[in-house]
């Protein structure tokens, strides 16, 4: 048995927090949040040299071919460094997209370019308010023409293509629409994190490429978001953990009342619970990626607990990091504002923390039944 | 055991509501009713001049500072009186924001240290609404640990009397709105940390005095840093005596406390409202039986609220004052607040990270509620603070093991060792 | 404005509390937790005595014809004697179901009987596991004769009535049974309180006495239960009180580490946390008293605020009263358990915290459309 | 990342559960399986001789004591093995905690601080379960504060080199059913309080021991008092240097810790199996979203304990020592226990106040959970103990500042003043 990283996959974690540190640092990420620019392309270009835009894409399209658990290493780094670019939207669901039921062609067409960053992809799926449903899906195509609004869509102003959830006559369908063709309307959203970018989409009457057999498109997204509830958990845990680590340094060194802090109870016992939640969401999201990894029959029951557990701890990280600085946390300046937001809209991607417990039930009584 | 106003009192309400609906600035109703938390009031327009409108209209007819004495300007009326009057006042009482730290803080503070002088000076124009106040106590390595503040008054080498004052303050609300701020200072740094501090009264417009705006995690700025070059001031303005700086910073917390209307707001209503009138593919928000179970405690605790309040306006009517207790207000809503931003965007779904008003469900009021919120857990006492307050004052329990007890103040130590 | 009981009413608490210092306590209560006594008698007396069994009874019935505020008072002091008697059973159930619906003869026949501890009333209303529903009463009487099982009963083996829920031809009915009539069975049962005593009664032909008007049992229930719900949140709130209060004398005594064990912040900030919690709900409980009092259209409202905060105030705090003790707590000797023991007892009388969320939430809508 | 054995491992699997389908006591299997929480396991029966005859034959297999040299009778497994071993044992495990103290706590203290003579006469027959153990600690005056306990070893005024004990311990599990104990003691008042302690062995039976067992909240008697009067130890059975007891004891502490098999339930098994199966009027309990958003909330806690658990036993397998991370698994399971088991009667009804079996809903499962649950959260550590060793050994923050630091023992306060 073994649950642990092996020694190459905590080798290539240590390789890539130090590419971050330098490259996603605190000025990095603010360039995004505070500035024009929707996402830091010099960071995206140095994630693709360093072949992490492709590490499960195999190598006969131009990736590294390696297993879910180097992708779940580098997703935890990113979270941890709040990485301005959209890796999520790119990696975890268009490449997954593509990959779980592309056509050959479709593959070769995207998978290379997305590998070498030359092309990003995004998820448009959420048209507003509610739950993530097969029924709340009203974009529809009609003789290969698709029309309709999604909003919010992650990367969808940066990307060149997305995968989009339409309503054709075989019932919920997935399409691949190159968002540069006509017939395409995106103007960015502002969100409570501005360091990831967000754009409304509008379709009338853009081409839509079917994307994997018509009809079919509601049990494909579910198999999607099951691995990257994995992922997106693994960036949250790292988020979690850097949360908690700021938490501490700080409570070891400012001082008040002639002590540190971190010596009062009080900020003791909150740094402790933090701890816990961040220890259990790994544990966890470790499950996650052992389910991932092996392709276990458990694979949703696993990335349910992981997104549920990671996306609880990073929130509760977060916001008491901000406590335990006090009045300095509530500024701009500081970096815990920064993971307050991108822990609030990582719980919110892929689906409301309600809609992942439901899940999970559901799964729990599957297994139990 | 009831809510109905004794005849003096229903007599009272009736003048008050009538010359309220003669006077108040209705064409702001709908504004001020739904207005953000923590901010001025209005935005169609610079809320500045018709904020001191309606105070100044307050002042001629007697109703502004209700509680403070009629012969510098206040309403002189007795402790039920003004809740009524805040009761009636409603919405337009947020055009008050601007004067809150005068009214609520600095205003008490002077009534009780000031000598003569210094009332007949500063308190009429800070009824009027005509002079703004600050309060300028927190600096950056002094927060919960206020006595450990660290700007220097010095007396003047010219032998004048006068003090001149050196050092940095943080958190003033409205500090660049300001025309005079209370300041306490460090005057003697080689006694225990309480016992050498004073308070003055300084002129925001003094040379040496520079405001700076801070932006707050939430990317709003309301609040500032204010810096001290050798500021000059008189020692007619040094409020209560030399090193009894700690007693009169204690009296304006403890006013800061008292004042029962500041409540700070939880969310809870506008997220029933939200909840209520929310359709969801599995039918109404408020019929999903896990909303239902939050929506039930949340409702508890702010009736808890609500009616803790009115237990404190009862023990004012009855000439007692509210104590301590008070400090559980800001402890629940504070954490509620938080709670309920997060819930309501978890109810919104993915859509719920959108803060644009014109896309985001519910104008964006709870992502703004969600970007504030963490400050209203630290300002005015941190959570820990006020447990520590409750446990103190309110149960009996010792204080904490003091590190620095009976230290000279420049022997405390700055660093972890 | 007036949101506090009245001089005369905290006058009455004072004697009260005197009364119930020597009457109940601990030694008292210990006496029926661990003996055979069902309940004290000789309390039972000493509360007739004071007339405190007929506070709300007419004075024409042999009552003090008070208001409910008085009874309130008496309530909070019960709670935080942990009163070994079927006063709740008695005077918040049975003597309310007379009042609300007896005819003028059974009023006649009970009420006197009641405010001079003569006679013992109760509510047969439950049979087993699940919410408290009208559909979920299975007890039948047909030719005025009464057959089903009735558990738990609180008080059902000390009462000489019982106030009896069951299925007529009209609908759900009230009926009034003499339990010393033939055909009942009762027997005492164990539960997780043995200060207050529990039975199952078995019904088998016994005689029924139709109370109120056939087919309107459920209404009446609901408005008995809202008007309970406040005295029994004020028997909370007693309770929670005395608990935060043991539970802050022993941190003030108790030493460890050279110190008083209330001057480490974790027990600090856990008995703020009950302070306020048992603060809240003392403001809900006036909130409750004084829409019983004034017969407010919010009653309903008003009595599930009551009902849940304190509840929760009282699960909290005495749970956290053990914690506080360390060691002790848990020890029989010390009183902590029998609070944790009633608090957990009365969550569930009247039904389950659950459905009194339901049905606040179902006031709450109601006032708002 | 995986669970599956390494072919050695696969082996060692096949060849213990073999031996365990061989000789376990099956008739009990379904008994254990649905054990209490905190019982000798089997209330059928006498659990005592069939704990003894199970032990016995483990040990002359060669699978008692897995980790211990083989030299004194354990079974010398890797910490891979050992794993391997419970969990096959599975079920079985429960007969062993009787001796669970022993080989949990005194054992492990004995191999790393008795001399040779000791390790030869003691630890031989606690393998085969021929000697039960209980561990002497807590006093009443001293729970959290261990190191303040007040029971006295004096040497013996005869010179002959014993040590005489009187003195009082509390919370000693099983103590009417040991032979020995693993006393500490205080051998010098005058020193701090962790330099005057000294550790013992001592036999149970000796005159003046007296044991009394203790009648807990929830009216089990599962702990005893033990009081010394006068008891003579011998030096030779003295567990280490005169004046390194506390370090003795923390040694037991850590392995208190490290037992890892010994981790406390949770409750949310059975909760959701009840949750599962439970039919109310409004359709099944496991639909009702409040249900399970619960149900989810605790699953991911159970669940994260549960891998944290695999995590340790991965470090263990490469050879390194789990940390005190392991604190969290008592800290969350100890709350959870409360929660879950306050929920599920909630769930229940007015009829979840039934403790009787033949009427309670699953059997009163989740009421004996609640009434033993409170003392979950404070044996073997407060849940304020545990988060203060996380915060400090685990997150490396400032110790809580010491009130008693460096005085000596007898100088320090025993009432709050």
């Amino acid at each position: 048995m073994n649950f642990e990283f092996s020694a190459e996959q905590v080798q290539l974690r240590e390789q890539v927090r130090r590419f971050l540190d330098q490259h996603s640092s605190s000025a990095a990420v603010r360039a995004v949040l505070d500035g024009p620019p929707p996402y830091d392309a010099g960071l995206w270009s140095g994630l693709a040299d360093m072949g992490l835009l492709g590490i499960v894409i195999p190598e006969a399209f131009g990736g590294l071919g390696l297993s879910y658990l180097e992708l779940c290493v580098v997703a935890e780094e990113l979270g941890r460094a709040l990485a301005p670019v959209p890796f999520s939207s790119s990696v975890y669901l268009a490449t997954e997209f593509l990959l779980a039921t592309g056509s050959e062609s479709q593959k070769r067409a995207w998978l290379p370019r997305m590998a070498s960053g030359d092309a990003i992809g995004c998820l448009a799926l959420v048209e507003g308010p509610g739950p993530i449903r097969a029924r709340l899906v009203k974009a529809q195509v009609r003789n290969g023409r698709l029309s309709g609004t999604k909003i919010p869509v992650a990367d969808g102003d940066v990307a060149d293509f997305a995968i989009v959830a339409a309503q054709a006559s075989e019932g919920l369908s997935l399409f691949l629409v190159d968002l540069a063709a006509p017939g395409t309307t995106r103007e960015t959203v502002s969100t409570i994190d501005p360091s990831r970018s967000h754009a409304r989409i509008t379709f009338d009457g853009a081409v839509a490429e079917p994307l994997g057999p018509a009809g079919h498109g509601w049990p494909i997204i579910e198999d999607v978001f099951d691995k990257a509830a994995v992922l997106i958990a693994f960036e949250q845990l790292g988020g979690a953990d850097k949360a908690l680590e700021m938490a501490v340094a700080y409570a070891r060194e400012r001082m008040a009342f002639g002590r540190p802090i971190g010596s009062f109870q009080a900020i003791k016992h909150m740094l402790a619970d933090m701890y816990v939640s961040a220890a259990l969401a790994r544990a966890n999201c470790y499950y996650g990626a052992w389910a991932l990894s092996t392709g276990a029959a458990e694979l949703s029951q696993a990335a349910a607990t992981a997104r549920v557990s990671a996306t609880q701890a990073y929130q509760h990280c977060a916001k008491n990091d901000i406590q335990v600085h006090g009045g300095m946390g509530f500024t701009w300046d500081l970096d815990c504002h920064l993971h307050y937001r991108r822990s609030n809209l990582l719980a919110l991607s892929l689906g409301s923390l309600s809609q992942w417990e439901d899940r999970l039930v559901d799964c729990l009584k599957g297994a139990v039944a | 055991m009831n809510f109905d106003d004794t005849p003096e009192e229903a007599a009272f309400r009736a003048k008050a509501r009538a010359w309220i609906d003669a006077n108040a600035p209705r064409q702001f109703e709908d504004e001020l009713r739904s207005a953000y938390y923590a901010s001025l009031g209005i935005t169609s327009e610079d809320p500045i001049p018709h904020a001191k409108a309606w105070q100044a209209k307050k002042a001629e007819a007697g109703y502004a500072c209700p509680s403070w004495p009629k012969e510098y300007g206040g309403g002189g009326m007795s402790p039920i009186e003004r809740v009524i009057w805040e009761q009636e006042e409603g919405p337009y009482w947020l055009l008050s924001a601007l004067f809150m730290i005068g009214h609520g803080m600095c205003g008490p503070t002077i009534i009780s240290w000031g000598d003569e002088a210094q009332k007949q000076h500063y308190l009429p124009p800070m009824i009027t609404g005509e002079k703004v106040w600050c309060q300028l106590f927190s600096e950056p390595v002094a927060g919960s640990d206020l006595a450990g503040l660290r700007t220097r008054a010095e007396p003047a080498p010219d032998g004048s009397g006068d003090w001149i004052v050196n050092g940095q303050k943080v958190w003033t609300s409205n500090a660049h709105l300001s025309d005079y701020g209370l300041l306490i200072a460090r005057t003697d740094p080689t006694v225990a940390k309480h016992k050498g501090l004073t308070a003055f009264l300084v002129d925001m417009r003094s040379p040496g005095v520079e405001v700076r705006p801070i932006r707050q995690a939430n990317n709003n700025r309301d609040f500032n840093e204010v810096y001290f070059t050798d500021v000059r001031i008189t020692d007619a303005n040094r409020l209560g005596p030399v090193g009894k700086g700690w007693e009169v910073a204690l009296t304006t917390l403890m006013n800061e406390r008292l004042s029962i209307g500041s409540m700070i707001p939880t969310g809870f209503p506008e997220l029933f409202a939200f909840a209520a009138g929310l359709e969801t593919i599995d039918g109404p928000a408020i019929e999903d039986r896990a909303v239902r179970s939050k929506l039930a405690q949340w409702a508890v605790k702010a009736s808890g609220l609500k009616y803790t309040a009115l237990r404190g306006i009862s023990a004012l009517s009855r000439g007692e004052n509210p104590g301590p207790e008070n400090s559980i207000g800001k402890l629940v809503a504070g954490t509620m607040m938080q709670e309920i931003a997060t819930f309501a965007l978890d109810l919104q779904g993915p859509a719920g990270i959108l803060t644009d008003k014109a896309v985001s469900p519910a104008d964006g009021w709870f992502q703004v509620l969600l970007l504030r919120s963490p400050g209203s857990r630290i300002e005015g006492g941190t959570d820990e603070i006020l447990r520590n307050v409750i446990a103190e004052r309110v149960l009996g329990l010792p204080g904490d093991i003091r590190a620095d007890k009976g230290m000279a103040f420049n022997q405390i130590p700055t660093r972890a060792s």
